[in-house]
């Protein structure tokens, strides 16, 4: 009730390091603009019921909504509803057929980002060998376009072969931890593995497989693609037991989106996609400055 | 004897469970060896007392002195380490524990962290050498036991602690005959050695042999304490209930009608019963007398269907369709009485009029509706006919006396209107007012003129056999003898048959 | 017996009341129309499995596996609605369903005498899993085209969906209270020898209780498919314990025989609105967590004093 | 007696090597040391929180809230490390919170004398949220340097953690056999008013219970920030049924009074064991949760079978 403009940023969690960053970003947009910027995400975590029933109430007392939709279409119909009264901004992931109604969709191209991941898991490999993809979680679309991206991608590589992306790591580290040690023994060749090289989708689930493959002493042997960022993740790329992760920028993201949403707020025009850009990190560009600012925006 | 101090005085003790006043201000005064008898109505607040006495119950106001001393247990375990032991009406054993474990619970032995096995079984094996039981050993685990086994263990429990007070609160009601009597001589033994005994119980010949003074409790005042040797006991009877009971067993006119019930070659899957064959006709009372164990009670649950039988049939005479389930027997006009009121007969938290009205639903509503109003309205004449003590039919059943709730059992067989009624043990536990109220509802059953019902009784208590029935039948494990008319037999006759010392009753005309 | 009823519903509904009072004193906007009407709305998934989660209780039960069984039966909602199946078929379908799911617990938990606890234990992770097995994990969305289930939860006024939790608490308070069934329930959870002994079936008791169960799981599992349009095998997770604490709170015993489909409902709403005020009075998600939690416990402890004093 | 429990254990030990057979059969690398090695490690965690819960349901209770507990512990554990701490009082201290969490429950549950279900119910909400709260939701790293954590739970040969569970399993086994309180614990659980009437200080017995199951929490958080080098307040989400599961698969029955903890131990190795051998066997996640569920209905019904001919 302090007559400011007020915005909503609804996250798809509170837990992760990532949605720090977009929080980050948003205050920063929120300072420069002199706006109200309200962070609140769904108590359980992927509840996207939770996640719809947060937008309505949210919606009653803010000007504009910037939403992380959990699905895409699950939160359709409350963003549709709430969107002909106030803007919405979709960050991060899609909303199906959307385009009529959304102020704008400011996200990392996560299929892209798969791509690139691929693409740096083919060349470290030197275009040959045997992947593994640990898949994060059933139902997560963000992830499974990093999962579909890196598919279609890898394909274009002959001489690499993809065996077993059955297995899901789960919702946390631990769980991930688990999969992936059992995994790993699936897959044992030997001293090796089977496999030459690995693939994961998110922060937990490269979190887990990179402390499996440290407990099983195979850290280093067998070429690691992971995706977002972590202390850990910077320690083992430099030791040589990552090859590279895929950096969203979530400070940015969070930064565009309330400036996108304030913009239409005051009647500007807006573009209808943002890309916020993702960022392959690896041993050797790890000093690069532009790179360790954006490391750095997603570190606590 | 006078001369000794006393060595429990309670003064001026009051306890309230929220609107209910269970003691008003009580007296009461126990000398050194003396065994004192406590007897009162249900509900008088005889338990309550006690465990008040046990440290079991805080009291609101009063004071207690033990051996001269301020006695002002906090707790259970403050109680018996000054010495008062109390034998509880509710059993009150741990079922997945030890005999010995539950002999010593609570004061266990100890050598180091641990606890001291062997002294453990030591005391144990003492504890239960009172009672000539050797198949009671001290490491089964005593929810194995039968009910009467797990009685002598908690008795045992109380002697293996050593003390000066002792409290037996209605000892006997799940007790063979025979172990009631040792338990009296160990009663006179324990006296000898100078142990104080309170001792509660609803049978005025257990406290003339055993009690020198008794003290009549009732709704939680004390009325008088009398010695027993000068003491009538009609003076006790009208001292408790506060009125004459004039006649216990009524018993008019009675004309054996048709046969209703046919029983032949039952046998249980435990071979309780053996091969059990019983005839009943209306307008009569049989009863079956029998130790505790003898398979009495599995023979009911056989015939109605409660427990598989492995042969035998059962014809019931009335034009009526059923199997052998519970349902279907209820829809034969078949009703049962059990003997466990709290685990299997009442549900404790529903009202009294669920409670009465639960197997005849069907009657008050049509196309599976029920109208509680017709419910309560049902339950409320039988709460009038049968004097139960309550606030109304929508009381939680649970709330009720004892011998209120036996009263509301018994009226569901009436409300359903059966014509063979089942009783198990009905008055265990129930005072003396309550029993003659339903000896006469037994009475007013099998003399109806329109519809002379038909009674089965099991009872523990010979007089009580002796006094409703026509016939008596006897078990002896699993056995059931010939149902011969009670004119021709004698409680001794009965007791030589249950005990197996002879295999048939035999008929000896006592004339009169 | 009415009034004593009256009294145990008084418990949960001053809990509601205070807690409401608390947050509408911190924003007065939880007093305006919409958000009453967000938090009724809200309450629908949750209220009516809490529905039959209270005769499953009643009668001495538990079922643990509820949350699974929503999404599960959402999963199932879905695929009939993409196969263009007419709606009523579809909550025929889907009801009966829930119902067969509910069966199968009631009659293993029956048939073979074991715990429902531990037997929903292990349901809820393989309705779960069957459901992430048939859809192979991802949500099963609705046709763009289909419209006809966006009234039950959504729209202009108040929403079918809460029209419909408010009909069936009045319908199965009726049916607690004045069907042979009803009170069955009740003896059988209130002691389970006395009703086999007054000739009641206990096992088809019980049996019909669980599927009653399903078949509202099945329905709230409707309602969750016309919010959010899609049928998510992962959706309702831990939903279970929301749903037992409505009830629980709602003055029903776990050891059974007590309780009362409105007080559930009371207990849902108080849930919902805990997490509407949180959000509206601006408090971070986790302590929201906090929050609900500790009125939890701080409602069965009001509960626990009113029946001591009583 | 010790004749008779030993059969109750081998009916959860006959599951344990049927399931372990069948994976064997199908993937013989299921014999190697390398997996028999990970299976012990992974059941660590669960293990030792399952015995502290065989001590609640043996007492008559039930701890829902272990789950976050472990999530809170392990969160603390972390922060005291990164603040430098030494091991050894890293581990008091956390042990030390654990025990407090549990005093909470079991002081609330026997003080105000509520339902543990409803208590743990909601405070395994507030923990959860509370963990949230102290990191903003975001998991403690240890600092890289830190290794003294890593032998507990990884290394060369079987990981200290292994042989901790080892040695508490025998541990509470003595304790509860051959001691006052343990023999407590099951008077408490087998017949609550005996149990008084006999001067057992059942309310100290049962805080003292949950106090224990604390503690084991807060061991058990310890092995899994020793695990995955880090306290993560969103860890452990669910887990308290499985280790519910292990205890009562274990033999264990919720109303009280039976229960071991080796049991328990078989019950978490069975868990374990269905987990890993579904990945060695290629089957996928869905799966997974269908068959493990499926296997605890049918362990509790073999369960009962045994019991039923003895
Ligand atoms: N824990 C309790 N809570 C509420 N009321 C109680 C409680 N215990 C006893 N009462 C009430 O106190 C009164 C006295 O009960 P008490 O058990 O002492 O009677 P009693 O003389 O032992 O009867 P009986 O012969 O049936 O054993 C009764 O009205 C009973 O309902
Ligand atoms: N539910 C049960 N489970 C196992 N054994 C039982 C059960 N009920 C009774 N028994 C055993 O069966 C035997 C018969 O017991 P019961 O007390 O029913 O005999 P009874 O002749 O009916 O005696 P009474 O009616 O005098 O108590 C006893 O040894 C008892 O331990
Ligand atoms: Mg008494
Ligand atoms: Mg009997």
């Amino acid at each position: 009730g302090t007559g400011k403009t007020r915005v909503a940023v609804i996250p798809k969690g509170t837990t992760h390091i990532y949605w720090k960053s977009v929080e980050a970003g948003a205050k920063k947009a929120a300072d420069e603009l002199g706006v109200e910027v309200t962070f609140i995400g769904p108590q359980k975590e992927d509840d996207r019921s939770q996640q719809i029933d947060l937008v309505k109430n949210q919606s009653l007392q803010n000007d504009a909504i910037v939403l992380a939709p959990l699905d895409a279409v699950a939160l359709r119909d409350v963003v549709k509803e709430v969107s002909a009264k106030k803007p919405v901004v979709i960050i991060d992931s899609s909303l199906a057929d959307s385009e009529g109604f959304i102020a704008s969709y400011v996200a990392t191209d996560n299929r892209e980002g798969g791509r690139i991941a691929a693409r740096a898991l083919s060349e470290s490999l030197g275009g040959k060998g045997k992947v593994t993809v640990m898949r994060y979680m059933q139902g997560s679309a963000s992830t499974e376009q990093r999962e579909e991206g890196f598919f279609e991608e890898i394909k274009k590589s002959p001489g690499i072969e993809v065996v077993s992306s059955e297995q899901y790591a789960g919702a946390t580290a631990s769980q991930a931890q688990d999969t992936a040690t059992n995994l790993l023994t699936r897959l044992a060749e030997g001293d090796g593995l089977s496999v030459q090289g690995i693939f994961t989708s998110n922060q937990t689930s490269t979190y887990g497989m990179l402390q499996a493959l440290r407990g099983k002493n195979l850290a280093g042997k067998v070429k690691l693609v992971g995706f977002d960022c972590d202390a850990t993740f910077i320690d083992a790329l430099k030791k040589g037991e990552m090859q590279g992760s895929v950096l969203q920028d979530p400070l940015n993201m969070g930064y565009l989106s309330v400036k996108t949403a304030v913009a239409k707020l005051k009647g500007e025009k807006v573009e209808a996609t943002v890309d916020t850009g993702a960022t392959l990190i690896t041993p050797t560009n790890l000093e690069d400055p532009k790179i360790s600012a954006l490391i750095k925006t997603q570190l606590p | 004897m006078q001369s000794l101090p006393p060595r429990l005085v309670m003064h001026g003790i009051r306890k309230t469970f929220g609107p209910t006043v269970a003691l008003g201000r009580v007296d009461l005064e126990i000398l050194p060896g003396e065994v004192h008898a406590l007897v009162g109505e249900n509900g008088a607040g005889k338990s309550t007392l006690m465990k008040v006495l046990s440290g079991a119950h805080c009291p609101d106001e009063g004071e207690m002195h033990f051996d001269g001393k301020p006695y002002n247990p906090k707790n259970p375990l403050d109680a018996r380490s000054c010495g008062v032991g109390m034998i509880y009406q509710e059993l009150s054993i741990a079922p997945h524990l030890t005999v010995e474990e539950n002999i010593v619970l609570g004061m266990e032995p100890m050598k180091g962290p641990f606890v001291d096995r062997k002294v453990m079984r030591q005391r144990a094996t003492e504890a239960l050498a009172h009672f000539d039981h050797p198949e009671i050993r001290p490491e089964v685990r005593a929810g194995s036991l039968s009910v009467s086994a797990q009685q002598l263990v908690e008795i045992g429990r109380s002697l293996a602690m050593g003390c000066k007070l002792l409290v037996f609160d209605e000892p006997t009601s799940s007790l063979a005959q025979k172990d009631i009597e040792r338990l009296f001589l160990l009663i006179d033994r324990l006296k000898a050695q100078g142990i104080s005994i309170i001792y509660i119980s609803h049978f005025l010949e257990e406290v003339k042999r055993l009690a020198s003074r008794l003290t009549v409790l009732r709704d939680g005042s004390v009325v008088g304490t009398r010695d027993v040797a000068t003491t009538e006991p009609e003076e006790i009877v009208s001292l408790m209930v506060g009125r004459d009971v004039e006649d216990l067993y009524p018993r008019t006119e009675r004309k054996q009608g048709e046969r209703i019930l046919a029983i032949s070659g039952l046998t249980g899957n435990r071979n309780k019963p053996d091969g059990a064959s019983l005839d009943l006709h209306r307008g009569e009372v049989v009863g079956i007398a029998g130790l505790v164990g003898s398979g009495r009670t599995e023979l009911l649950r056989a015939l109605f269907g409660l427990d598989p039988v492995k042969g035998g049939t059962v014809e019931v005479a009335n034009g009526t369709k059923g199997d052998a389930t519970p349902r279907g027997r209820w829809q034969q006009r078949v009703g049962i009485l059990s003997e466990n009121r709290k685990e299997e007969g009442l549900a404790l938290n529903l009202s009294i009029a669920d409670n009465v009205t639960l197997p005849c639903l069907e009657r008050f509503g049509s196309a599976g509706a029920v109208s509680p109003a017709r419910q309560q309205k049902a339950t409320a004449a039988w709460i009038e006919r049968l004097g139960i003590k309550c606030q109304g039919p929508a009381q939680p059943i649970g709330a009720l006396s004892g011998g209120n709730q036996q009263k509301a059992a018994f009226a569901r067989l009436l409300e359903y209107n059966v014509d063979v009624l089942l009783l198990d043990e009905p008055t265990r536990g129930i005072d003396i007012a309550a029993k003659a109220r339903i000896y006469e509802a037994i009475n007013e059953v099998v003399t109806d003129e329109k519809r002379p019902r038909a009674v089965i009784i099991i009872s523990s208590y010979l007089p009580e056999l002796f006094g409703v029935c026509d016939r008596i039948a006897v078990m002896s494990q699993g056995r059931l003898t010939r149902a011969l008319p009670v004119g021709d037999l004698t409680p001794h006759d009965v007791m030589l048959v249950a005990t197996g010392k002879s295999k048939e009753l035999c008929e000896h005309r006592t004339s009169n | 017996m009415r009034l004593k009823s009256i009294l145990t519903l008084l418990g949960p509904f001053i809990a509601l009341l205070v807690v409401f009072g608390i947050f509408a004193g911190n924003n007065p906007r939880m007093l305006s129309e919409e958000v009453l009407l967000n938090i009724l709305t809200q309450t629908v998934i949750v209220g009516i499995a809490a529905i039959g989660m209270t005769l499953i209780i009643i009668s001495g039960g538990i079922d643990l596996s509820v949350g699974s069984m929503i999404a599960l039966c959402g999963v199932v909602a879905a695929m009939l609605i993409t196969k263009g199946m007419a709606p009523p078929l579809v909550f025929l379908g889907t009801i009966a369903f829930g119902a067969f799911c509910g069966f199968v617990n009631g009659g293993i938990t029956t048939g073979m005498k074991l715990l429902p606890f531990i037997v929903t234990l292990g349901t809820m992770q393989a309705f779960r899993g069957a459901g992430k097995v048939v859809t192979h994990g991802t949500p099963v969305n609705l046709p763009f085209d289909v419209t006809a289930y966006k009234p039950w939860m959504g729209g202009a006024g108040i929403p079918i969906g809460v029209w419909l939790m408010v009909a069936l608490v009045i319908a199965f308070t009726l049916v607690l209270r004045y069907t042979r069934f009803g009170r069955h329930v009740f003896a059988v959870g209130s002691n389970e020898n006395t009703a086999t002994l007054c000739g009641v079936h206990v096992a088809k008791t019980k049996i019909f209780v669980y599927t009653i169960g399903g078949a509202l799981a099945g329905l709230s599992a409707l309602m969750n498919v016309a919010k959010s349009s899609q049928g998510d095998p992962t959706t309702a997770m831990g939903l279970e314990l929301d749903i037992i604490a409505a009830v629980v709170i709602g003055g029903a015993s776990l050891s059974g025989g007590e309780g009362t489909v409105l007080g559930a409902l009371i207990g849902a709403l108080l849930m919902t609105t805990i997490r509407t005020g949180c959000v509206l009075n601006g408090i971070p998600t986790p302590w929201t967590e906090v929050i609900t939690g500790a009125i939890i416990v701080v409602a069965v402890i009001i509960d626990r004093l009113r029946h001591r004093k009583a």
